[in-house]
C-alpha cells in the first residue's frame, strides 16, 4: 500500500459520501447501495483468495448465512434489525470456523471442492428447512431500520446509503490495516512459498483458520444488511451465478490488492445493472462478465490493478 | 421393512449409477490434466437440450437425438478445452485459474441455454417402456436400463485406460507430461482427448437423465454437486475409488432419506464428509501422500 | 567434550520402493560447525528435510534436538524450538521486502512485538552485512547472494541455537563464496551451532570441523575433514571408480 | 562423416532467468560424446532445449539435417532423438511392462517392438523379473534401468543420457555403466552427462565441460584431463 493508493482511497471516500447530494433519485442510490454490498463480499473475499491464497469458493455462502440468520432472526424471533444484522457476522464467523476444520488440512483442490460443497450444502438446507427459511420461496416483509421515528426507506434511500457505505468503508480500513500487520505478510508469505513460511514458525493451518473467519465476519454483517434493506432472503444467494459474479470482480479487480476488488465491483454492479435495463439482456449480461472475466485472465493475469501498476511503472501491486 | 427396503437399495443404485458417470467424468479430466471442470454439469444439460431439439422438435426420433446430443456435449468439451484450458497451461496457478475459467463456462452455457430455449420444462421420452420385477419391487425399464449401463460403461473406460494404447496415454500423461511427451506423445492432443471423453461421458448422463427428471438449464447443477462430494469422499486419483465412492454416496442417500426423510439428509451427508475429510484429507479411499 | 545439540539415530526416509535415507546416525556437538558432503543424489536435502520435517519427518528412527524428540514435530515448531534452515532454491516471499520477510521471523518464531522486532531485524541484517540501502527493496528484486544473506538473516533473527544450511554455495561467484565462508564463522562465533550441507567442497572444507559424507543414502565415513576427503571411498563416490 | 546433431548458439532459460548462454555442442554419426560440469551450470537446461521440453530465446537445433528448434517434444521423438530425463520417476501407477510397451509410442517405434522388448530383458533382466510391479515401488537402480529401458523402446536414432547413475551404489552403479557400454557398442549414437569423468572417457569420443551455462572447454584423447585436474574440479584447490 503505497501512499498514493492510501490517498487515492481517502478521495475515492469522499467523493462517494458526497454523492447523495448530486445524486438524489432512488433508483441510482439503490444500484450505489447494491454496489457497496457487493464490494465488501469482494474486497472480504479477497482476504482469504488473493492474500492468503486459499482457494475458497464457499465465501459467497457466508453471505448468504447473513442473509439468512437476519432475516430469521427478525421474522420468526422478532429480534430488532439492529441486532440481527451484526448477528449474520458471528453466525458467518461460526460457520466459517467449522468449515476451516478439514479446509485447514487440505490441499489444493480439495479445498476448492469442500468449500464449494459446503455452500451448495447451504443452500440444500435452506431449500430444505422450508418451515424456518420459506424454502423456495425464501423470506418476505422483514422488518425495515428505523431510529426512533426515522425510516430509513425515507429521504431516496438516504440513510441507508451511508450505513452501506460505511460498512464498506469499515471493511477497507480493517483488511488494508490486516494487509499491513504482521498477520497480513504472514499470509503472502504462506501463499507464496507455505514450507519457507512454516520454517520461519508460521502455522500454515493456523493461518487458514484465521483467515477464513476474519474473512467471513464483515461478509455476514452485509449479508444481513442486505436482507434487512431488500426485506427479503432468497436461496438465489448461493447460487453459482452471485459466485461467478463476485469472484469476477475479485480477479477483475486484480487478487491480493483490496482497493482493486472495490472498484471492480463498483464499475460491474452499475454495468450489469444497465444491462439489465436493456431488453433481452436480462440473462446475456451474466454471460458478457463471464466472459470478461476470462479475457482479464487471458490477457492481464493480475488484474485490473495490475494493468494500473504496469501503466504507472510502479511494477508490483500493493 | 421389506417392502421399502428393496425400492430404496434400488433408488441408492440408481444415484450410484448416476453419479458414477458424472464423476467418472470429472476424475478422467483431473488425473490427466490437472483441472476441475466445474462446466461438467453444463455439458450434461446441454446434451439433454441438444437431444430433445432433434428428438422432438425435429422428430428424428430418440437415437438420432442421443447422438446429436453426445455429439454436442464432446464438441463443446473440446472447445472449452481449447479456448479455457490451453492458454494456461504451465501456469503456477492453472489449477485455480482453471476452476474460475470452467466456473464462467458453465455460467455461459446455464445462461445461453436459458436465452435459446426459455424456460418451459422439457423431456424426452424413456429408451424403453415398461416396468421389470427387482426382488419383487417394480423399477422402471428405463431406469433399470441407467442401473446396468454405467457398470457396463465404467468397465469399458476402465478397460481403455488399462489396456489400450491411446487410453494408457491418458494414464502416463496424467503422472508425469514430461516423461510422456519424452516417449513421443503428444501431450496436447492427449488433453483434447480427455475433454472430449469426459464430454462425452456427461452428454450420456444427460441424455439418461433428461427421461426421468424435467430438463430445465438447472439439470446439470445438482448432479455435479454430488458429484463433487463423491470425488471428495473418494478422491480423485483412480477410477475405482471414484466409481466405489459413487455407490457408497448413492446409497447412503437413498437410507438416509428413508430414514431421516429429505430434511435432514443434505446436512447429515455433509457432516459426514466433514469427519472423512478431518481424519483422511485425501478421501475416503485416497491415497494418503508421504 | 561438549554435548550433543542434534542426534539422529537410525533415520530412514523411503518414498514408494525408493530409499532416499538409510539408516543414517550423527551427533552434532554444541557451537561446532558440521559439514555433510556427498555427491548428487545422495540424499543430503531428503536428510535435511527429515529433520525440519518440511514436508513431513523421517519415516523411520529418531532425531533429538536438546534432547527432545523432533522427528513427529511440526515445521514451525521445530523453529520456535531453535532450530533453523535454509533452502537450496525457490526460497523467497516475491511479495514481501527485505525488513518484512526478516520480522516474519521474528514475530512468529521468537515472539518479539514492535521495536523489539525491528531491533532484532535491524540486528539480524547487519550481522549477514546486508546492504542498509536494500533492506526496503522487494526479495524478488535482489541479487542471488542477497537473497543468500536475507534467508540466513531471516533464520538467525529467531536467534536459534543452530543454523542449518542447504547448499549455500550454489549458484554464488567465488568472491560471494568467500564472502560467505566468512559470515559463517562469524555466525559461529557468536555461539550459533551450524550444519551445513554442500557439494561444492571448498566452503565446506574450509569451514567444517567435523564432516560426515553420504552417499546412496548412508553414511559413509565421518570425521576429520582433511582426512575424511582422502578417503579412497569418498573419492570414489564423487567422481566414480576408475579415479580411484 | 556427417553431423547427426548440431545446437548452436542456444540461449534459453526459465521466465526471466537465463540459464543458457549461447551453447554450441554437435554430434556425428556414429559418435559418442559426454557433458559433464558443476550442477546447476545448465546441463539439464540443455537436454531440455534439445528434446523440444524447453524453447530456446536464440540458436538452432539441428536432427540429422532437420531444424528441430521449434519442433513438438514428440515430432522429435518421432524422429528418432530420445531422451531419458535424470532421476526420472516415470509413470509411478503404471507397470513396468505396460510402460515398457507403452514407450513403443512413435510410429517408427512400433515395428519390431517385441525385439527391441526381449532386448532390453536381455540388457536388465531385472526389468523382466519385475514385470507385473508398479514403477512406484522400483529401487532406485530399477527405475533406471526402467527409464533407459523406456529410451530403448523409443527406437533411437540419438540417445541422450542424463545422470544415469546418479545416486546408485557402486555395485548397481557398475552395472549401469556396463549396460551403457553395451547399448554403444551397438552403434546407438550416446550423448551421456555423468559426474564421472573416468567413465566418460572410457564410453566416449569427446567431451564438453559445461559451465555457467556455457561450453567451457571442449575435450578430447589429446587433451584429457589427468587426475589431478578432476580432483582439484571436484574438490577445490589444494585439496590433495
Amino acid at each position: 500500500m503505497t501512499r498514493t493508493q492510501r490517498l487515492f482511497a481517502l478521495a475515492a471516500l469522499v467523493l462517494l459520501a458526497i454523492v447523495p447530494f448530486f445524486v438524489t433519485d432512488s433508483y441510482t442510490r439503490h444500484v450505489f447501495i447494491v454496489a457497496f454490498i457487493y464490494a465488501t463480499v469482494a474486497v472480504n473475499w479477497d482476504l482469504s483468495l488473493g492474500l492468503g491464497g486459499l482457494f475458497n469458493f464457499g465465501h459467497v455462502a457466508f453471505f448468504g448465512i447473513g442473509v439468512y440468520t437476519a432475516a430469521i432472526l427478525t421474522t420468526a424471533l422478532d429480534v430488532s434489525p439492529w441486532i440481527a444484522i451484526p448477528a449474520g457476522g458471528i453466525t458467518a464467523a461460526i460457520a466459517a470456523l467449522i468449515i476451516a476444520l478439514p479446509v485447514a488440512k487440505l490441499q489444493g483442490i480439495y479445498v476448492v471442492l469442500v468449500t464449494f460443497a459446503f455452500g451448495q450444502l447451504c443452500l440444500q438446507i435452506v431449500l430444505s428447512q422450508g418451515d424456518l427459511t420459506g424454502g423456495a420461496e425464501g423470506l418476505v416483509r422483514l422488518p425495515y431500520l428505523t431510529i426512533g421515528d426515522y425510516k430509513f426507506i425515507r429521504d431516496f434511500k438516504f440513510a441507508y446509503y451511508y450505513l452501506a457505505l460505511a460498512i464498506l468503508a469499515v471493511s477497507v480500513i480493517v483488511l488494508l490495516l490486516i494487509a499491513q500487520s504482521p498477520f497480513g505478510k504472514s499470509l503472502r508469505a504462506v501463499r507464496d512459498n507455505p514450507d519457507y513460511a512454516a520454517s520461519r514458525g508460521i502455522s500454515v493451518a493456523r493461518q487458514r483458520v484465521l483467515v477464513l473467519v476474519a474473512s467471513s465476519v464483515m461478509t455476514g454483517v452485509v449479508g444481513g444488511f442486505y436482507a434487512i434493506y431488500l426485506r427479503v432472503a432468497s436461496p438465489e444467494v448461493f447460487g453459482f451465478s452471485i459466485a461467478t459474479l463476485v469472484v469476477s470482480m475479485v480477479l477483475i479487480g486484480g487478487a491480493g490488492s483490496i482497493i482493486g476488488p472495490a472498484i471492480a465491483a463498483l464499475a460491474l454492479t452499475f454495468a450489469t445493472e444497465a444491462m439489465a435495463g436493456v431488453r433481452g439482456m436480462e440473462e446475456a449480461r451474466f454471460i458478457i462478465v463471464a466472459v470478461a472475466m476470462i479475457v482479464v485472465l487471458q490477457v492481464a493475469p493480475g488484474g485490473v490493478v495490475d494493468i494500473f501498476g504496469r501503466l504507472l511503472g510502479s511494477g508490483r501491486k500493493t | 421393512m421389506d417392502g421399502v427396503l428393496i425400492p430404496t437399495l434400488v433408488s441408492g443404485l440408481l444415484l450410484g449409477s448416476l453419479y458414477a458417470l458424472m464423476a467418472s467424468g470429472l476424475s478422467l479430466i483431473w488425473t490427466t490434466l490437472g483441472v476441475f471442470n466445474f462446466a461438467h454439469g453444463a455439458l450434461m444439460t446441454l446434451g439433454a437440450y441438444i437431444a430433445w431439439t432433434v428428438t422432438e422438435q425435429l422428430g428424428l426420433g430418440l437415437a438420432a437425438g442421443f447422438v446429436a446430443g453426445i455429439g454436442a456435449a464432446v464438441i463443446a468439451g473440446v472447445v472449452i478445452e481449447l479456448l479455457l484450458v490451453r492458454p494456461f497451461y504451465g501456469s503456477r496457478n492453472m489449477m485455480l485459474i482453471t476452476v474460475m475459467t470452467t466456473l464462467a463456462a458453465s455460467t455461459i452455457i446455464e445462461r445461453g441455454i436459458s436465452v435459446i430455449w426459455g424456460p418451459r420444462l422439457k423431456q424426452l421420452p424413456r429408451v424403453i417402456d415398461g416396468q421389470v420385477n427387482i426382488l419383487g419391487a417394480p423399477v422402471s425399464a428405463h431406469e433399470t436400463l441407467i442401473i446396468v449401463l454405467a457398470p457396463a460403461v465404467l468397465l469399458a473406460l476402465w478397460w481403455y485406460t488399462g489396456r489400450t494404447r491411446s487410453g494408457r496415454s491418458l494414464r502416463a500423461v496424467g503422472q508425469n507430461q514430461d516423461s510422456a511427451a519424452l516417449i513421443g506423445i503428444d501431450v496436447p492432443r492427449t488433453f483434447s482427448l480427455a475433454f472430449g471423453l469426459s464430454a462425452a461421458l456427461a452428454g450420456v448422463t444427460g441424455v439418461l437423465l433428461g427421461s426421468i427428471r424435467f430438463i430445465t438449464p438447472g439439470l446439470g447443477a445438482d448432479p455435479l454437486v454430488n458429484a463433487m462430494i463423491v470425488v471428495i469422499f473418494g478422491g480423485l486419483g483412480s477410477l475405482g475409488a471414484t466409481a466405489g465412492a459413487a455407490y457408497v454416496i448413492g446409497m447412503m442417500e437413498a437410507l438416509l432419506v428413508l430414514w431421516l426423510g429429505l430434511y435432514w439428509t443434505p446436512s447429515v451427508l455433509f457432516v459426514a464428509l466433514i469427519a472423512v475429510l478431518v481424519f483422511r484429507p485425501n478421501g475416503l479411499f485416497g491415497k494418503v501422500s508421504a | 567434550m561438549p554435548d550433543p545439540i542434534l542426534t539422529l539415530s537410525g533415520v530412514t526416509k523411503t518414498f514408494g520402493g525408493l530409499t532416499a535415507v538409510k539408516d543414517v546416525s550423527f551427533s552434532v556437538m554444541q557451537g561446532e560447525i558440521f559439514g555433510v558432503a556427498g555427491p548428487n543424489g545422495s540424499g543430503k536435502s531428503t536428510m535435511f528435510n527429515c529433520i525440519t520435517g518440511i514436508p513431513f519427518g523421517p519415516t523411520g528412527g529418531e532425531i533429538r534436538f536438546k534432547g527432545q524428540r523432533i522427528d513427529k514435530a511440526r515445521p514451525h515448531d521445530i523453529f520456535r524450538a531453535g532450530l533453523s534452515r535454509t533452502f537450496q532454491k525457490d526460497a523467497e516471499f516475491p511479495d514481501l521486502t527485505a525488513r518484512e520477510t526478516v520480522a516474519l521471523g521474528g514475530h512468529y518464531g521468537a515472539g518479539l512485538r514492535g521495536q523489539h522486532t525491528r531491533d532484532a531485524v535491524e540486528e539480524a541484517l547487519d550481522l549477514c552485512q546486508f546492504e542498509p540501502a536494500r533492506r526496503d527493496m522487494q526479495t524478488a528484486d535482489l541479487s542471488v547472494y542477497g537473497k543468500k544473506q536475507l534467508m540466513i538473516a531471516s533464520a538467525l533473527v529467531a536467534k536459534p541455537d543452530i543454523l542449518m544450511l542447504d547448499e549455500p554455495a550454489s549458484g554464488l561467484t567465488r568472491p560471494e563464496i568467500a564472502a560467505l565462508d566468512d559470515l559463517l564463522i562469524k555466525v559461529n562465533a557468536i555461539g550459533v551451532t551450524i550444519l551445513i550441507i554442500e557439494h561444492v567442497l571448498g566452503l565446506l572444507l574450509s569451514v567444517s570441523q567435523r564432516l560426515l559424507v553420504l552417499n546412496n543414502g548412508a553414511v559413509l565415513t565421518e570425521g576429520d575433514p582433511k582426512t575424511v576427503i582422502r578417503d579412497e571411498r569418498v573419492v570414489e563416490a564423487y567422481i566414480g571408480g576408475a579415479a580411484a | 562423416m556427417s553431423r547427426l546433431l548440431d545446437v548452436s548458439g542456444i540461449h534459453a532459460g526459465y521466465g526471466t532467468v537465463p540459464v543458457l548462454h549461447g551453447i554450441d555442442i554437435h554430434l556425428d554419426k556414429g559418435e559418442a560424446v559426454g557433458l559433464f560440469g558443476p550442477n546447476g551450470h545448465g546441463k539439464s537446461t540443455l537436454l531440455r532445449t534439445i528434446s523440444g521440453l524447453l524453447r530456446p530465446s536464440r540458436g538452432t537445433v539441428t536432427f540429422d539435417g532437420q531444424d528441430i528448434t521449434t519442433a513438438k517434444p514428440s515430432a522429435i521423438v518421432a524422429a528418432g532423438l530420445i531422451h531419458a530425463q535424470q532421476s526420472n520417476t516415470l509413470f509411478g501407477d503404471m507397470g513396468v511392462e505396460e510402460t515398457l510397451e507403452l514407450s513403443a509410442f512413435s510410429p517408427r517405434a512400433r515395428d519390431g517392438w517385441k525385439d527391441r522388448l526381449a532386448e532390453v530383458h536381455t540388457l536388465f533382466p531385472r526389468l523382466a523379473e519385475r514385470r507385473r510391479q508398479k514403477a512406484k515401488t522400483l529401487s532406485g537402480g530399477e527405475r533406471q534401468m526402467l527409464s533407459i529401458g523406456c529410451a530403448l523402446m523409443c527406437a533411437p536414432r540419438l540417445l541422450i543420457l542424463d545422470e544415469p547413475t546418479l545416486g546408485l551404489s557402486p555395485r548397481l552403479k557398475g552395472e549401469l555403466c556396463a549396460a551403457i557400454a553395451e547399448i554403444a557398442k551397438k552403434g546407438v549414437p550416446l550423448i551421456v552427462v555423468e559426474q564421472d569423468v573416468e567413465f566418460l572417457l572410457t564410453l566416449t569420443d569427446r567431451l564438453y565441460l559445461v559451465e555457467q551455462g556455457e561450453v567451457a572447454r571442449e575435450i578430447d584423447g589429446s587433451n584429457a584431463p589427468d587426475h589431478q585436474e578432476i580432483m582439484d574440479m571436484y574438490f577445490g584447490e589444494g585439496a590433495h
